[in-house]
This record gives structure tokens, C-alpha cells and sequence, in this order.
């Protein structure tokens, strides 16, 4: 692949991915029994947050939704403290306030994240606009989902943005659902880029599931929106191969597609090309999955062991 | 009688009124999925997923009711409205008027609210005193089973558009649902106990901890009258002063923000029509002016509580200062 | 032009667009001097509303906007109710109720009238549904302007309709400008057409001003429409020579803009076919601008002679 | 002391914000043509017309605002902020809370409401009170120019979002507005009239109509004190109780429907902290439960005018029954 040379540290890509799929497990078992709320896993889609943030520079704020783990590990989130906010723990990164589906890091520049689907898309332009006027240098990331793409906020969103040269990168994360209804319901297209196309802006589609594919392109359109000042569109098309929201049985979905999806599943086809590669060797696998598995656990007990907020807290942090 | 859920009370209520009445159909963002039996039955063209678009849902229905059918949406979860404001508030409760009557719109708007899930303000938000507020619109939140089949029943019978609020704590809490099947009229508060001493005044699952505090003022010889409001537009104003005339002391109690609330609206009924009937001032419990949190015991926190309504309860029946 | 030949009654629609004209224009001198309350007239327009409006059938139904009396005119409503409704009196079409901006007839298939900008859009799809739904042959005809096309109810209704196959003909009048804001401010391409294209529906852009060819353009819409049950878009490039609202003086719009489109009036390019064609004589232009005058002169003394609404009428009508 | 109109108070307010702190912005549709005296001063980056697109352009100002700018974004009409909805509550409102504080949203909608240019419900739709409900919100409703310039002078210089709404009847009206440049504090009722015998509370244009009431009761012998509310959140409570327990009877005037209106809050507030020193009911006089007409005198009879104003005060001063 070309693109794989052009990666930095693939080794680290590979170990974020395994770090959010151990993440993401470790909530399924909590919350199966009982420990942890359900929460939005990003199972099945996490080259297409590692891909896309490794492209972006501290400088570049982000916005997202509620499938954000991948993207807030990827930034370098603090596990423990992501899993006491999913716990309402007063060590959570939006002190118990928040939960899993809006978690907000402000100090990694990861801002606003909201669970209204389409509610990212109608905030990036106002982020990016800030930036633009106060000549601060980052781009706006705003990541969402092929659901949010059918909310209005999406063509509001990209007029503007395309209309006022906003640094806007548009990351849709095309994972084939939108919770209970299939794409196929929603869509009178099969890809957003098909709507995007529309604002004369730069629009490309690619293998979310391919790491250094994702990474590669976000690099290309990241830098577009920051050499031209104006929004790009970057559609990544993965699949959530778990449910909607756990737990979920995932009796609706079909299993042909599923199991398709299944064989592609984003940690192996990194895993090959690293072996292909000769960059990575199955001891140093073990040893990668085992630090992962080690962080994870470290983070369940940090997020177990703090304390609820008090009830005095309840109406802390209402007005400014 | 059979025992449901309330959800499955709704499930219940759309299959007898689709069966009843071809033009009655749903959708929504995964209703087809999650009631797929009402898709088997009634066949995918009246029972659809939708994109994820509130607000074109909302707009579709209105659209479709004044075109002749009798729609149900299914908007998911109450701050998902917000999306929808126009089309409900701007369209289907005002185009009726603004036409000169030429039009009315038969639809039912469902959506979760309340606590009970501990997911955070974007998704828990109590804002039926929005719908209260805007004219043309009809409003229930039902606190049982029987009358969430009952009340939706009438609801998609009516010729207005109704906002039909499910308490997300009740959800899955099962009731007894009587095997008579038909509807419960709208804007008829239900008196589930009888009492003298005070009346405790509610709707959704506030109902319920009316009951258990009047349960324990019960112990301390205090009667406490327990109202279900069940429809909160329009609202049972004869109920309301009937049994604050009674007693002369009342409890309004709900989840919502206390501030320009449905509870700010009964008391203020009965600081207009009842004041010379009233031994007590009126106290309000209602939900902090906040949003509500994820955290379990902070989202408890917002929820009035029986201790603290059976406190209240307390303070009102004993002498009162001149 | 081929689509003269085609036009069945070219002098019907040729004195539809005087009626349209004589009517905003008897608003415009009653509301300068106080006898009628403002509105948004559709002068420079007339050609859209009556070339798209007569190639409708019986059955289709309308859903237009704040800026409607051609579209009422050209259908057959009654100027004097329809000034009777501007002027707040019981003899409108809605009782007073609806002043000039919301104007519904019911009667004559158009519904749902609506001064919220992208209200329609939100609702055809709906009235579109009903009828499909209960056998009926309509198709529905949505009428709004490039404003509208920037609100959000424009993707989502687009995206519906394209996906439950609906049979909504979207007719966009883009007449440069957005109340006070000019089109180039608000749109980050230059035709709605451009947006339109990303659903994958017909789309066609028709000179909004020539009402033969708005006619032609519609009818080939409209049966696309009624045979496929899909949605099409036809935009209609046309110039709001007057003010957003009356009285408005212009002040703000660029003058050379101006002069280019009034040279390119709708009315005189009609007048000019047809008398080129053989189709109109002198005599009969001056017999049709007078019998259209005394219509309006009606109308207004019909309006004017209408009581106003009983104040027991507040609370008629709220709920069913 | 110079005169302008409410409608001038405001550009004057927002010009000498912008002179003052180079973060504040305005935006929205129209109003770098409306005002554009503004673009002149402050350039067309700062003062811009937007898309006609409500949402957007609240979520813009709510986005800039988190990131360090003060956005004021002009979304006309009251009703137009159904489209906004989901912005100011959801995202302004709450997104401080929901990320433990993280980030603050001082940002101000301008839209106007209220009764005077006949063009019905669409534009003329008085829902002050939704945001009055919704937590994180402040909302402010002048009845004067100068206190249009004041207030909107505080509220952009406010941390939260501030929703500003403008009485359409009162956009033209004249008013002094001093030379002073401070602004006034969000929060404060002012009032307008001192009396003893009966409270008038209001805010917006019936404001001037319980003046008027106040003056046609003085000649009958009764002072009427005249409260202007201002703020509408907060809400001056203290003010609220100060003027009941001094009176003792409180008509509470707003042109609103009267459903889980401001008007209920405060009356709600009265029938629970000043029950003991009310003389005789509250009453509350709103709009209809109906959407505003156009027809000129059917919009006047939505409004409360001084008439009945004064004879609702007049029923309250008469002996009360036991
Ligand atoms: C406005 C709104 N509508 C509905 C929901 C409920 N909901 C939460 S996530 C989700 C699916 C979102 O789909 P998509 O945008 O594709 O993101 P994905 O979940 O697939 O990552 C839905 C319907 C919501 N949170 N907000
Ligand atoms: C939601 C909404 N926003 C703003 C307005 C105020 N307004 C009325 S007409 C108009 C311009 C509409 O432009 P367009 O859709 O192009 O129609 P045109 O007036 O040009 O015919 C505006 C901004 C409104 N009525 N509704
Ligand atoms: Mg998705
Ligand atoms: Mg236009």
C-alpha cells in the first residue's frame, strides 16, 4: 500500500485500535453485568477514528457524537477517566454530568460533543468560525454519522461553511446504520458524498475499515481545509458490527451482512499488513494486547473507585 | 386482566387502532424495527422507518393528517422535539386556525421523557409545558399502562394533534391493562385515592410517589387525595379545584423545571379560583432548573421523591402562621 | 419557440399575468396610502406562477408560501376575497385569520400555506403521502424560493421523498434574494439545482421569466412526476423586481441588477410572442388590461365592503 | 437626554459593544442590510447576513461563542425560533452543564414578538415562556428603548446565552435613552409606579397598558404600583414578593397565552411565598389559548389593554368575600 509507508508509527496506530476494541469489551462486560451503563460502542469502526485523528495536529479541534471512543482514546483520553464519566463518577471528564454519550475534553481539544444527532454539524461552523476570526491556526474536525447526514443540520452546516470559507473537515463516518433503521431506510443515496458533492467543496470517499487508507486521506483533506481555509468532506465507509446501543441482540440485522462486514473486521486487516510488513511479530502482538488489556483494567478500577458526585454538584456549572 | 408493560401498552393501543381504522399508520426512527409485529400485521407501507430527521417526520405527519390520515410518529426521546418545534408548534397548531378551519390534523406525536435511564439532558428533558403553552396542540403523559392504551387510543381518535408523552421510568414497569379496549377521554384527571387533609396533585411517575407519600401520611392520620392529571392540555381544571376546595391544601408536584411549569400552572389556577378555599399556601415540587445529569443518584436527585412530598404534605397540615 | 405551439390558450395566460400584476399593483398603492396592509408581491415573478400553475391538473395539489398570489391568481381563487383575506375581513379565504402571507384554498387544491420559510417542504412530503396512500391521481406541487432552499427542511424533504418514492414536484422560484439578503450571501452555489442534483431525482433549470417555456418545462416535470410517483425539481430563475415587503424602497439593491431583469419583464416578453406571433392585437392587449383593471377595481370594493371578523371569532377554529 | 426608537436603542447598543470588545459579532438574515451603519463601523466580517437558515445560525453563535467570540445572531421573528430550538436548548443550554463546565456560551438572540403589525401567528408568537423553562437560558423582554439599550448591553456582555426578545409593538415608539452608556443588570424588575392598593406586574408592551390603567385608577382613589419585570430570567422574585406583600393583590399582565405562562410562574410564586399576605386572588390576564390573528382588531383583542387592566384591579380592590 502506499499509504502504509507513508505512516508515522504504525505500530502505534495498531495499538490504539486494540486499546479502544479493549475499551469498548470492557464496557460490553461491564454493562452485561451490570457493572457499567450501556453505553454507544465504536466496535467495527475504530481505523476510522485512529486513521482520522493520528491525520489531525494538536492545534485542530474536534467534534463528535456519541460513538466517540474511538475518538477521544485516539486523542489520548485518559481511559479511566472516559469509563468514570460512562460510570457518572466524579473523576469523568464532564464530572458525572455528562455520561458516556457526550464526553467533552476541552484540554485535548476535543469540544462540544453532543448526542443530538446532527447537533455537531450545526456547531463546527460556529467553532471554526472562532478560529478563523481570532487567526488561530487549527482546523475543525467534526466527525458524524450517516444519520446525522439526514438531519437538515447537515445541508445548513456545509452551505455555510462552504459559503463563509470555514475550515470545516466533514468526517462522516458511514458505519451503514442510524440505530434501528439501516442506511438503505434512510438514504435516497447510498453515500453521503453523494449530497456532499453538492456545495463545491472537495469530496472523497474511503475504506474506513483500512487504517492507513483513512489516515492517508484525512491527511490530504486535512490539509486542504488548512491551505484553503474552506470545508472538505471526507466519507468513511465502515460498519458497526455491534449493536446500537449495548445491549443489544442485534436480531434485526442481517447476518450475510454482518459476517461480510465481520471478515473485514478493521484490527485484522492492520494486523496483516503489519505481519506482511515484517513490522510486527506475534510475541510483540501479545505483548501489545496484554499492555492494552493492562491499561483497560487499570482504568475499570480508577473509574470503579471514584466516588458519585455529591448531590450538592446538582446544580453546579448550570450558568456561566 | 392481562399484565403489560407500558410500552407494550402503546404496542397494544397502535394495533387496535390500525386494525380499526385503515388510515391510522406510524413511523418513525426504528419504529418498524422495534414493533415489528404492527409491520407484520399491518404491512410496511403503514408502519416505516424514517431517516433521522426529526423535523421532517413531524412535517410528513402534519402533512399526511391534513391530507386524510391518522398518523402516529414516533420522535424517540422528548429534546428530540426540539427539531420538530416548527412543524408542531408553527404548523400543526396553527395552520387549522390560520386557514380559517379549513384543515384539522389528526396525529399523535409519541416520545420518551423523564429519568429512569441516567443518560444525560440531551436525551431526559421534561418539556410538555412547551405544548401547554402553544395553542392547538393537546398534551398526555399518562402514568399507567392501562391509561397510556386508553389515552392513546382517544388520542389517535381526536381530530387535533396530540403530544403523547411516555415517562421513560414506567416504560417498562407492567400494569394491569383491562380487556375492554376502548379509549379514555381526553382531559380527565383520574382521583386515585381519596382524602381530606391535603391533595397531592401529579402526572407520570410522580403519580406513583404521590401514592406511596400519601401511603405513609395514611400512618400519621393524614388523608392525602391523589390526582392524575393524565392529560395536561386540556387540563382538568374542575379536578383541581374541586379537590383544592376540598382540602385546601395542595401538593403539586412533577419532574419538569419548576419554572413556568404545568405545577406553576395548577397553582396558579388555584391562586385565581380557589384562593378563598385555600387553608395553606400552595407548594410546588418540581425539577431543579438544571439539566439533568447522567450521574444515577444526581438524575434521582431531580425527581421529587415521596419523603419529600409527604414532607411537604406535613408542613401544609400543620397550623398554619396567620 | 417550440413551447409556443404547445401553449393551449397562450392569451389565458398572457391576461392571468396582467391579473396577477394589476392585483400587486392595487396593493401596493392601497398600502401606500394605509388602505391595505404590505405584503410580499410577486411582481417580476407572474411568468413562474402562471406557466407552472396551468400546467398543473384539477388533482394536483399546491403548497406554496408568503409570496402566493400568483400561484392563487393563475389556479382560479377570487381576487376579491383573497384581497378581503389581506385586509384582515371575514370574506377572505381565511376568515381574517391568515392575513396576506398564509393564504389557503382548499377548494381549489391549495393547501397548507405557510409564511414559515421551508414550512412547505416540510409538509408536501406528507400530502404527498396521502395521497399515494389513498388511491388519489394528484401529484403535489411545492412551491418555494431560494431561501427556502437553505433551510435544513430542504435536504430532509428532498431525501424523503426521493426515498419513499413520493410524488412531489419541488418548484423552486429563484428570484435572487432572501428578503433582504441577496442569493450570492446565503448560497454557496448558484442555483438550487445544484443541490437538487444529489438525490437522484430529475432536476432542470428553466428561465422563470418566459412563461411559455415555464409552462413546458412544468408539464414535462409534472408528468415525470405522475407517471414515475417519484419527486423532480424544476428551478425557475426569475428576479423579485419589487421589495421584500411593501412599502420597500430598495435601497439596497444594486441598480445595474435591477434594470438587466426589469428589461427582462415577464409580462412584455409574453406581450411581445404573442404580438409577434399574430396572437395580439393593440386593440385586444388594451381590451384584456381593462376588463383585468375592472376585475381588480371589483375586487378591491369588494374587499373593502367586507366586515371585519366579530372578536367572538379569537378562539373559532383553534381546535377541532 | 436624546430620543430613539426601541428598534434604534438596540443598534445603538450593539455598536457601542462592538466599539468596546472586538469579539462581539452579529449576524442573521438581513442584518447587515438592516443595519448597516454597522458593517461600516465594524466591516463585513464582524456584521453579516447568514442563510435563511434559523438553525444554523444559532448553532453558529453557539459554536463561535464557545470558542471565544460573543456572537449576537438576529433571528427576527419569535416563531422562527422553532428552528433554533434544538441550538439554544439543547446545545447553549445544557452543553456547559453536560461537560462539567468546560466551556461557557455568552451569546444573544434578538427576535422580536408580540402584537402590531397584523401579520399573524407565524410572526406573532409570544413563547418567552419555553425559555423561561429551559435551563442555562436567560431572557430578557424591554418595554422601553432604554432599557433595550441597557439590557442588551448586559446580556452581551453575559457569560450565558441570553435570549432578547423585542415587543414588535414597541419597535417604533420613541423613548429617552441617557447619555450614560452602563448597562442595566439582568435580573432587576423596575418599578415604574409606587401604590398601595393593587400590584401591576407585566414586562413588554402591557407594561404601558397597566401605566395607563394605573392612571385611569388614581382618579378613582386607588394607587396601583406598576412593576416592569425586565428580566424574565431571572426572574426578580424579591421584587415580585416585595410589591404582593405591600399590596396584597397582584394582577400580573402579559400578552402571552396564559397557559404555563411567565404570568403562571409568578403567580404560582405569590400563591407559595406571599399566600398569607395576599388580600384577595391573583389575577392573571394573557392572551388566548389560540394562535395570533392578522385581522387588525381581532390581534388587538389578544393583547390585555389598560380597560381591563384597570377592572380586574378594581374587582380585587372591591371587598372580598370571606
Ligand atoms: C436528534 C436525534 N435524533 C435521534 C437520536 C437517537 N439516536 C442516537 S444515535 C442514533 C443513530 C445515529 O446514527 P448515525 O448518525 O449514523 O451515527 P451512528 O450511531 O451510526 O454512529 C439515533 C437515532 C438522537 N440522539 N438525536
Ligand atoms: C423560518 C423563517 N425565517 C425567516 C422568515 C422571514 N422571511 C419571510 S420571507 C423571507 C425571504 C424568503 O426568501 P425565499 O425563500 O427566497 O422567498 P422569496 O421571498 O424570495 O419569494 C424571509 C427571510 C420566515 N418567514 N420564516
Ligand atoms: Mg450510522
Ligand atoms: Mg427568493
Amino acid at each position: 500500500m502506499n499509504t502504509f509507508s507513508n505512516a508515522v508509527e504504525p505500530l502505534r496506530l495498531y495499538e490504539q485500535l486494540l486499546l479502544i476494541r479493549a475499551y469498548e469489551n470492557a464496557i460490553v462486560r461491564g454493562s452485561t453485568e451490570g457493572r457499567i451503563p450501556g453505553t454507544c460502542t465504536s466496535v467495527g469502526q475504530e481505523a476510522a477514528a485512529v486513521g482520522a485523528i493520528n491525520a489531525l495536529s494538536a492545534d485542530d479541534l474536534i467534534l463528535t457524537n456519541h460513538r466517540s471512543a474511538g475518538h477521544l482514546l485516539a486523542r489520548g483520553a485518559d481511559p479511566g477517566r472516559m469509563l468514570a464519566e460512562v460510570m457518572g463518577r466524579r473523576d469523568g471528564y464532564c464530572m458525572g454530568k455528562s455520561g458516556s454519550l457526550h464526553i467533552s475534553v476541552k484540554e485535548l481539544g476535543v469540544v462540544l460533543t453532543t448526542t443530538i444527532v446532527g447537533g455537531e454539524l450545526s456547531l463546527a461552523p460556529g467553532v471554526a468560525l472562532a478560529q478563523t476570526m481570532q487567526g488561530r491556526p487549527g482546523i475543525v474536525a467534526c466527525f458524524f454519522g450517516d444519520g446525522a447526514a439526514c438531519e437538515g443540520s447537515f445541508h445548513e452546516s456545509l452551505n455555510l461553511a462552504a459559503l463563509w470559507n470555514l475550515p470545516v473537515l466533514y468526517i462522516c463516518e458511514n458505519n451503514q446504520w442510524q440505530a434501528f433503521v439501516h442506511r438503505r431506510e434512510a438514504m435516497s443515496r447510498e453515500r453521503v458524498a453523494d449530497w456532499g458533492a453538492g456545495y463545491g467543496i472537495p469530496v472523497r470517499t474511503v475504506d474506513g475499515n483500512d487504517v492507513f487508507a483513512v489516515l492517508e486521506a484525512t491527511r490530504e483533506a486535512a490539509s486542504q481545509v488548512r491551505d484553503t481555509r474552506r470545508p472538505a468532506l471526507l466519507e468513511m465507509t465502515t460498519y458497526r458490527t455491534r449493536g446500537h446501543f449495548e445491549p443489544d441482540d442485534q436480531g434485526y440485522v442481517d447476518k450475510a451482512e454482518l459476517a461480510a462486514w465481520l471478515a473485514r473486521d478493521p484490527i485484522a486487516i492492520c494486523r496483516d499488513r503489519l505481519i506482511a510488513a515484517g513490522r510486527l511479530a506475534p510475541a510483540a502482538d501479545a505483548e501489545l494486547a496484554a499492555r492494552v488489556d493492562s491499561r483497560i483494567a487499570t482504568a475499570v478500577a480508577f473509574a470503579a473507585a471514584s466516588p458519585f458526585p455529591a448531590v450538592e454538584e446538582l446544580t453546579l456549572d448550570v450558568y456561566a | 386482566m392481562p399484565t403489560l408493560t407500558l410500552n407494550d401498552a402503546v404496542g397494544l393501543a397502535l394495533a387496535e387502532e390500525m386494525r380499526r381504522d385503515h388510515k391510522v399508520i406510524a413511523f418513525g426512527e426504528g419504529i418498524a424495527t422495534k414493533r415489528h409485529e404492527l409491520v407484520t400485521e399491518f404491512g410496511a407501507l403503514r408502519v416505516r422507518n424514517t431517516p433521522l430527521a426529526e423535523g421532517i417526520i413531524a412535517g410528513t405527519a402534519v402533512g399526511a393528517a391534513a391530507g386524510g390520515l391518522r398518523p402516529v410518529a414516533d420522535l424517540l426521546f422528548a429534546p428530540f422535539l426540539c427539531y420538530a418545534m416548527d412543524e408542531l408548534v408553527n404548523s400543526a397548531g396553527k395552520l387549522r386556525y390560520m386557514s380559517g378551519g379549513q384543515f384539522s390534523f389528526p396525529l399523535v406525536t409519541l416520545a420518551m421523557t423523564g429519568a429512569g435511564w441516567g443518560i444525560g439532558a440531551q436525551h431526559n428533558h421534561n418539556i410538555e409545558a412547551w405544548f401547554v403553552h402553544s395553542p392547538g396542540l393537546k398534551v398526555v403523559m399518562p402514568s399507567t399502562p392501562a391509561d397510556a392504551r386508553g389515552l392513546l387510543k382517544a388520542a389517535i381518535r381526536d381530530d387535533n394533534p396530540v403530544v403523547f408523552l411516555l415517562d421513560i421510568g414506567l416504560l417498562y414497569q407492567p400494569g394491569e391493562v383491562p380487556h375492554e379496549a376502548d379509549p379514555m377521554p381526553l382531559g380527565q384527571a383520574a382521583t386515585l385515592r381519596s382524602g381530606n387533609d391535603v391533595s397531592l396533585i401529579s402526572y407520570g411517575k410522580t403519580v406513583h410517589h404521590c401514592e406511596q407519600a400519601a401511603e405513609s401520611l395514611a400512618t400519621e392520620g393524614i388523608t392525602a387525595e391523589v390526582i392524575d392529571l393524565r392529560s395536561l392540555k386540556p387540563l382538568d381544571e374542575a379536578a383541581i379545584l374541586a379537590t383544592a376546595r376540598k382540602t385546601g391544601r395542595v401538593v403539586v408536584v412533577h419532574e419538569a423545571n419548576r419554572l413556568c411549569g404545568v405545577g406553576a400552572e395548577v397553582a396558579a389556577l388555584l391562586a385565581e379560583q380557589a384562593f378563598t378555599r385555600l387553608k395553606a399556601p400552595v407548594i410546588r415540587l418540581g425539577g431543579p432548573d438544571a439539566p439533568v445529569p447522567s450521574s444515577f443518584p444526581l438524575e434521582q436527585a431531580t425527581v421529587p421523591q415521596a419523603d419529600a412530598i409527604a414532607a411537604a404534605a406535613r408542613r401544609l397540615s400543620a397550623p398554619q402562621p396567620a
